[in-house]
């Protein structure tokens, strides 16, 4: 692949720090490159923004505060295609205020990162408590079929390492990537241990080249900027690989739609990122991401303290979704319990990739899932 | 005697009543900055939601002007007339 | 007139959310005066508000029928009200960045239509509820966690801007006078058409304690200073106007009562 | 591993608290998860501040039993006295602004905090940090000058000379608790 | 249930009409008792807004075309709370805007109509071309969890009935209550038969009762509007029964969320609807919905002609989705072939209720499917 | 001159797709006269529009980088492009709904912050591309397909509003004058800062034909009529005034290059 | 069941010509779909009209296969021609604008459209009609009265009557066409 | 002789050469009907779009005012003097 790979120094002196989960997420980005920041308020991700402020202040980046969220991805976008990494942060409401742009990412093929430190909904619901409810909407919130990339962190040690590779990703692949956050891991302040150096992947640049357009059906085209002399023609309607939109010839519509999907499904396991628990010999399987996944792994602990053959598969990456470790985890259990901060929206992709059934333990009342309420839910399902 | 000054007269006359919420109090003391007689004063007492409300320490030195009422946040100041 | 407001209040919802000295709850007395010395009734008045600190004035504390809404959208949302039920009274009240920032659209649009309702917008110069971001309000050079060195970019002057959009009233006001307010305030409210009033209203939290007002009152005491009638305001020097704040009846457009 | 919570009320720097001892146990090169709950309102409503301090990565970061309890008001006292670990768990409390459960069995230790920032200090607002430096000290979790340097990183120095005033305050109560 | 169902006489004197299917739409709106529509321009919907312009000056309803789709939903929603039955209309961007508030008419129960005359994305794509590509943003377009009807229409006849009965389930389950048309449906014209009589449904009052909570885990509480006395307080924030906000209360939050979802989820067999066609001793099952429904049954009647034993099942509402239908479908045949104008939206949700092999027959190149490719796209994947 | 505009475009995207006599086709050969008497050059530009007829006029057909972006978003994409690269001249061209209707916010956000960009409006008072809407510009009592019986609601003055949200160049001219047009976008495009110019083009197809305009010259020929400038104004009574629209150069502040 | 595809250029009037044989079919109590298919320039640019008639319900309401085809154009006569059922399907033409195939097998039948419109009516504008009226009567798809009730309701007041003289001319050319 | 009248002596001198293209013209007329000269008419072919395209008819009429070329919506002319 044409990415530049390339490991660097860390901006951040290596060391251990006592730090924000979104703070840590500040300084991923800081680390993996972003020099272009704008954003809305709003709890719990605001911090990310007040991180950013200042870190970019030092190092000449570029800052600002849009007066909406709409604004803020938009200029995100320009940002991008002016030759910035660029990054907004945000929670459900302002994701929900960002769909139309994020499909113009998509179809634009605009690297960027997106933030999404949910927090309970519905609608404004609790705003300053946990959740994981916009799983499903940064997959399916635009209109049209949008392949992106979705990373959920568990730790702040992962929220300054999955935003570096958010970056690497939308680079890579060019187009919006998530990092799904929620208020626990946002505002978690733990140990973050920053190492010398940090691998970070550049945009893919080769002038003369289309740049929305390759031979391959499932290829990802250079990406030249503004104030290059390139001539761009970047359009959010459907275009040749030259940038000349093209909106009623059907053969340009089914190659470019077809390969903004293969572009990724095709590379999926590039993405797919899972970490397994006491699943050699697991049973009971237990599923889980983000935050609540911490509470699952001391879940799957206990019980087997307790004498169960309890095993944790978790998702650090969301989206695309980690169909084979799915169907391999169906195969070893008898069953799959799912907690989540949601009602649901996890255990439902799952029944997409296996028959082993699985158990739903969603969790709406805006608090943590805690590692006793899964054992307790485990234990009343076996029973 | 002109109908303005009839008026300020039975004011003057008319003994104030300053009821000050204690619970919907909180200890913001703009009432008390403001009132040029000093009829206020910070509270000892611990209110349930931990604020030290104000007490109408002077109420026989209010000449009715409303300021504090008006400008507390909180609803919390009743000055009224008696009778 | 006490007894009055408090059979206008859901008593059950205070003390308030509100800080300590918190302006919102100034405006929150004036607006209930206003309406009492009005004599309207609440049960024929419909209060919608977005999202933010100024946004719980009226929800959930006034007894009336009131509508809390989105970010930014309260306008909208009390457009398509007023226009089903044309015999609602129409008020909004909410923050600066909610009806300015993100909500800005729909406030110009309503000003243009002369939509019949009032807004009424509390504007601390700052993003109270979220804990003091910059705000399209913010005077130039304040500190706030997103302008950690003093903000740059030029404020709105709300009331040109309503005007400039097709207002037909146009009014400010601080809480720190709250007789001319109120005042103001049912001008306002029984003005048939598109009434804007800009109420500043000192958030001691997040504005105050980052740009050196020691104490609520501190605000008030301020805003006293720097606000200047528009009566008062003819004849006085440029020099003697640095830094003012016009306050007062500023557009008052005859209307054959706006789009309802 | 050890579980802390700090509760009280909001405006009692019940927050602070917590962020300083995680701070100085990373100072100390420990994993550590921190939380904090508190109310929509900024004063006056219940807040808990949660430290998990361990020598290795942390499974799950918030307290689930606490293996300590300090307590700056009688609410949340009340709400957290059944959170703290049943056979080893301790509870410091202000002993001005708490009442301990008599039926309680749990040990308790009185911390004379409001009133010896009064009384010594002459600010009821550093009684936090007279509090944490009696816990820290009576429990030894971390040294001093490491809390002392995390206190330097998280206040304003128009401020620091009185919390750390207040911190020495605590130690010195800290030493001569018996635990 | 206490809503109130009558049967009314018909808006449209009954009798045969040649009509486009957005105009349909329309006249399904006011049969139903819509009296408030705020719209803003895009193809392929503006003919929904241009005939409820006429058609609300007839009757001394409410028309605005306001700044936006978010302002139009919006003053949807507040309209509806001042006791209008009241509908919008737009295509894919729109319905990205409309998200945020979307969520909040979820979290309110308010009822309203949302019309998505699909076009062909992602974002801009190809404006005037037919796609089903909305599908899955309908239901997880909002953050949080959302339970929505949504309904697809496979003719103009449809066009109207469907949406009467959006009408009617918006008001039912206090909703929005969504009406999947596409480019293709919207802009066909042909017969509309209209009857004597329709059946509406009536929003149900009960003054004194609380307006957001009811005893059961999944009612429909009633609904006053304003300036009735109510001193209604609605709002977006997680709220007790009467409408007070209470943010910080897990009890509350728990209760909410769970209503939401079974007040939908429990009643789902009222809504589900589907059409079985040469079914009974199919081995070869399709799957389709709106306008491709049409082609598939064309191709389904070729297929039997050709000697394979092809079958199709139609979904007719498409959220709640029918599972039980699936089931079955799945147990009857050997393979299910998923024709959509999407990249296999429908498709893949099928794979969470069987486990007989779906193979999906996506067409994203701005056209509809026609027969014949449904039949060429069966009799490859069956050699 | 020809040759040169030539140069600056791309010859390979013509004819457009424009109906035959559209003011925005005049707009855009006014536009590339102005660059090219500017001698600027075409590869440090940049071309931001969103959605809509207007916004073709920079995309595809100018040779430069263009952005063509969401409907109403231009600006905020055109703000995220200069802030990050100050040395790139940004322009956005966009229709009258585009800009001020739904992408009003941005607007006059971009205004307050004088964000060193020019925004071109080609009003044509009508939603054009989407076949005929009332738009926010559209004057009272004019036919739409969404005001069958004329027009209620009063249109904004475009370039007041954003001299009311703190534009630092404002100027409004019609494509019927198409050499003050282009004097006036050469000074906008050169004004550092935020500048404004409302450009009245009329759209025959779905404005003219509804409003008893016969053919694209009639509008062209309407527009010099009802069209005075800012220096013939004055003196000029108030009957002679009636139903006469101000162009030319309405502020204009010195500003020490706005926002980037 | 029958398909009817109308093609030509933007601004000749296609959409109309489809729009009003529907509207027609539906007075006399048929099914009909009828579906439009246009560039996005208003003019110029090529554009079709299709029209299925069904005396029931109509499974697949776009034409597949056209039984006839009326060209006005010759490009999209070049477009179509071969979208027409090879055995049993018609192409009426605009004898002016459309240079037929010779080489098609299929039956193809002249309408002087253009021409007529212009000497008889001196407005080539309602050639459209002129061919529509030819057609309608040629195969006797719908009567002159619904097809001229069908135009009133869609043809503004003060172009009526020139439209329905050119109807009339139609139904002149088709009557005396065999086919 | 003052420059300004120099000038125009040489404008009037010159020949013009008028060129219209007439794939991008799409025959909105409004040169005919701007140009004081009366130097279009409209065409009797039919573009490949289905326009009839203007010509110049007489170029020799033209006085290089460019009003046609300012006002073509379709950058469809082009007036040049020659030489
Ligand atoms: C779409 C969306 N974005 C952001 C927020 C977060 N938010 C809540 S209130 C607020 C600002 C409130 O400021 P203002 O309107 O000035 O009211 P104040 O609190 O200052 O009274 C913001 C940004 C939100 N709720 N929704
Ligand atoms: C979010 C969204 N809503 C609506 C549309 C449909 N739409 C496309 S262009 C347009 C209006 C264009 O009007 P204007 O900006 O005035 O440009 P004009 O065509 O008149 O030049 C609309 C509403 C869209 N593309 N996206
Ligand atoms: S009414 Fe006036 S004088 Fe009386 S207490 Fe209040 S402020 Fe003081
Ligand atoms: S103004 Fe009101 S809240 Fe403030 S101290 Fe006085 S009584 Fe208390
Ligand atoms: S944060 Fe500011 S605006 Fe909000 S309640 Fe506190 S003082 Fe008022
Ligand atoms: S519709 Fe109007 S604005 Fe659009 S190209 Fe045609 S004439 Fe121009
Ligand atoms: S330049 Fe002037 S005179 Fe010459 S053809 Fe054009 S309009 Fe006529
Ligand atoms: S103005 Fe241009 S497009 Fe119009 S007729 Fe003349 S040459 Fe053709
Ligand atoms: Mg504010
Ligand atoms: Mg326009």
């Amino acid at each position: 692949m044409p990415i530049q790979r390339k490991k660097i120094k860390s901006s951040l002196a290596p060391g251990w720090y006592f730090m924000q989960g979104d703070e840590a997420c500040a300084e991923g980005a800081i680390a993996a490159g972003c020099r272009f920041y704008a954003g809305y308020p709003i709890t719990p991700a605001s911090e990310v923004m007040i991180r950013m402020v200042q870190r970019l202040a030092d190092i000449d980046g570029v800052f600002i505060q849009m007066e909406d969220e709409i604004g803020s991805i938009s200029s995100v976008i320009g940002a991008s295609w002016a030759g910035a990494k660029a990054m907004t942060a945000t929670s459900g409401p302002g994701i929900s205020l960002m769909t139309e742009a994020v499909g113009y990412a998509v179809i634009t093929e605009t690297p960027c990162v997106i933030v999404d430190v949910q927090r309970a909904g519905p609608s404004t619901g609790q705003a300053t408590r946990p959740a994981q409810g916009d799983i499903m909407q940064v997959k399916w919130g635009p209109h049209g079929d949008n392949e992106i990339v979705a990373l959920a962190p568990w730790s702040v040690q992962e929220m300054y390492a999955l935003t570096i590779k958010a970056f690497n990703y939308a680079e890579r692949f060019r187009l919006p990537a998530f990092i799904m956050a929620d208020e626990a891991v946002g505002h978690l302040r733990e140990t973050l241990v920053v190492k010398e150096e940090v691998e970070v992947w550049d945009r893919y640049k080769a002038p003369g080249l289309p740049p929305f357009g390759t031979e391959e059906r499932n290829g990802v085209p250079p990406m030249p900027s503004f104030g290059e002399g390139a001539n761009l023609l970047v359009t959010g309607s459907t275009h040749d690989s030259w940038g000349f939109r093209k909106t009623a010839d059907p053969a340009v519509q089914a190659r470019l739609t077809e390969r903004l999907v293969l572009k990724v499904r095709d590379f999926k396991d590039e993405v797919i990122e899972t970490e397994s628990y006491f699943l050699d010999d697991a049973e009971v399987g237990v599923l889980a991401y983000g935050f609540t996944a911490r509470a699952a792994l001391q879940a799957v602990k206990r019980l087997r303290n307790q004498g169960m053959k309890a095993g944790l598969l978790r998702l650090i990456s969301i989206w695309p979704f980690a169909d084979e470790a799915i169907i391999k985890l169906g195969k070893k259990c008898r069953v799959i319990f799912v907690p989540e901060m949601n009602r649901g929206q996890v255990a439902g992709e799952l029944k997409k990739y296996t028959t082993t059934p699985i158990i739903s333990l969603p969790k709406t009342n805006g608090e943590v899932i805690e590692p006793g309420e899964i054992v307790e839910g485990i234990r009343r399902n076996m029973a | 005697m002109p109908d303005k000054e009839k008026k300020k007269k039975e004011k003057a006359k008319k003994a104030v009543n300053i009821h000050i919420n204690q619970k919907w109090c909180k200890g913001c003391y703009i009432c008390l900055e403001v009132c040029l007689k000093k009829v206020f004063e910070k509270s000892l007492e611990v209110s349930e939601k931990g604020f030290n409300p104000v007490v109408a320490v002077h109420p026989e030195l209010c000449t009715h002007c409303l300021q504090c009422e008006m400008l507390c946040p909180d609803l919390a100041i009743n000055v009224e007339k008696e009778g | 007139m006490k007894e009055k407001i408090f059979q206008m209040i859901n008593t059950e919802a205070f003390p308030t959310p509100f800080c300590p000295g918190c302006g919102h709850g100034i405006l929150m007395g004036a607006v209930l005066r206003a309406i009492a010395e009005l004599e309207y009734d609440m049960k024929q008045m419909l209060f919608v508000s977005g999202i933010g600190c100024a946004a719980w004035i009226p929800s959930p504390h006034f007894k009336a029928d009131t509508l809390h809404t989105l970010h930014g959208r309260a306008i909208a949302y009390a457009t398509g009200a007023k226009l089903y039920n044309p015999k609602l009274k129409v008020v909004v009240i909410s923050g600066d960045g909610d009806l300015s920032a993100i909500g800005g659209n729909h406030l110009i649009h309503a000003a243009r239509r002369d939509m019949d309702m009032t807004v009424i917008c509390a504007n601390n110069a700052i993003y109270g509820m979220t804990g003091g971001q910059v705000a399209s309000t913010t005077p130039l050079g304040s500190i706030t966690t997103t302008t950690p060195k003093g903000n740059q970019e030029p404020p709105f002057d709300l009331c040109k801007l309503v005007e400039g959009a097709g207002a037909t009233y146009v009014a400010r006001q601080s809480v720190a006078a709250p007789i001319p307010l109120t005042r103001i305030l049912k001008k306002a409210i029984s003005h048939r058409g598109f009434a804007f009033v800009e109420v500043l209203s000192p958030c001691p939290t997040h504005f105050g304690r980052r740009n050196a007002f020691r104490t609520a009152y501190d605000m008030i005491q301020s805003l006293k200073n720097s606000c200047i009638s528009t009566e008062k305001i003819r004849g006085m020097s440029p020099e003697e106007l640095l830094g003012k704040i016009t306050v007062g009846q500023l557009v008052d457009k005859g209307t054959e009562g706006g789009r309802s | 591993m050890i579980q802390v919570r700090f509760a009280g009320l909001g405006g009692q720097g019940i927050l602070l608290m917590g962020e300083i001892l995680g701070e100085a146990s990373v100072i100390e090169k420990k994993y550590v998860g921190q939380a904090s709950s508190y109310g929509a309102e900024a004063r006056g409503s219940a807040c808990n501040s949660d430290v998990v301090i361990s020598d290795s990565w942390i499974d799950y970061p918030e307290v689930t039993e606490a293996d300590v309890l300090a307590c700056m008001s009688q609410g949340t006292y009340e709400q957290n006295k059944t959170k703290v670990n049943a056979s080893s768990g301790i509870i410091f409390f202000d002993s001005q602004m708490v009442k301990p459960d008599p039926a309680s069995s749990l040990k308790h230790i009185p911390v004379p905090a409001t009133e010896k920032a009064l009384t010594e200090l002459g600010n009821r607002m550093v009684a936090n940090m007279v509090l944490l430096g009696a816990v820290v000290k009576a429990l030894n979790l971390v040294t001093e000058e490491s809390l002392r340097q995390a206190l330097t990183s998280r206040v304003p120095p128009s401020l620091l000379k009185l919390n750390i005033k207040a911190l020495a305050l605590g130690f010195e109560l800290g030493r001569i608790r018996e635990i």
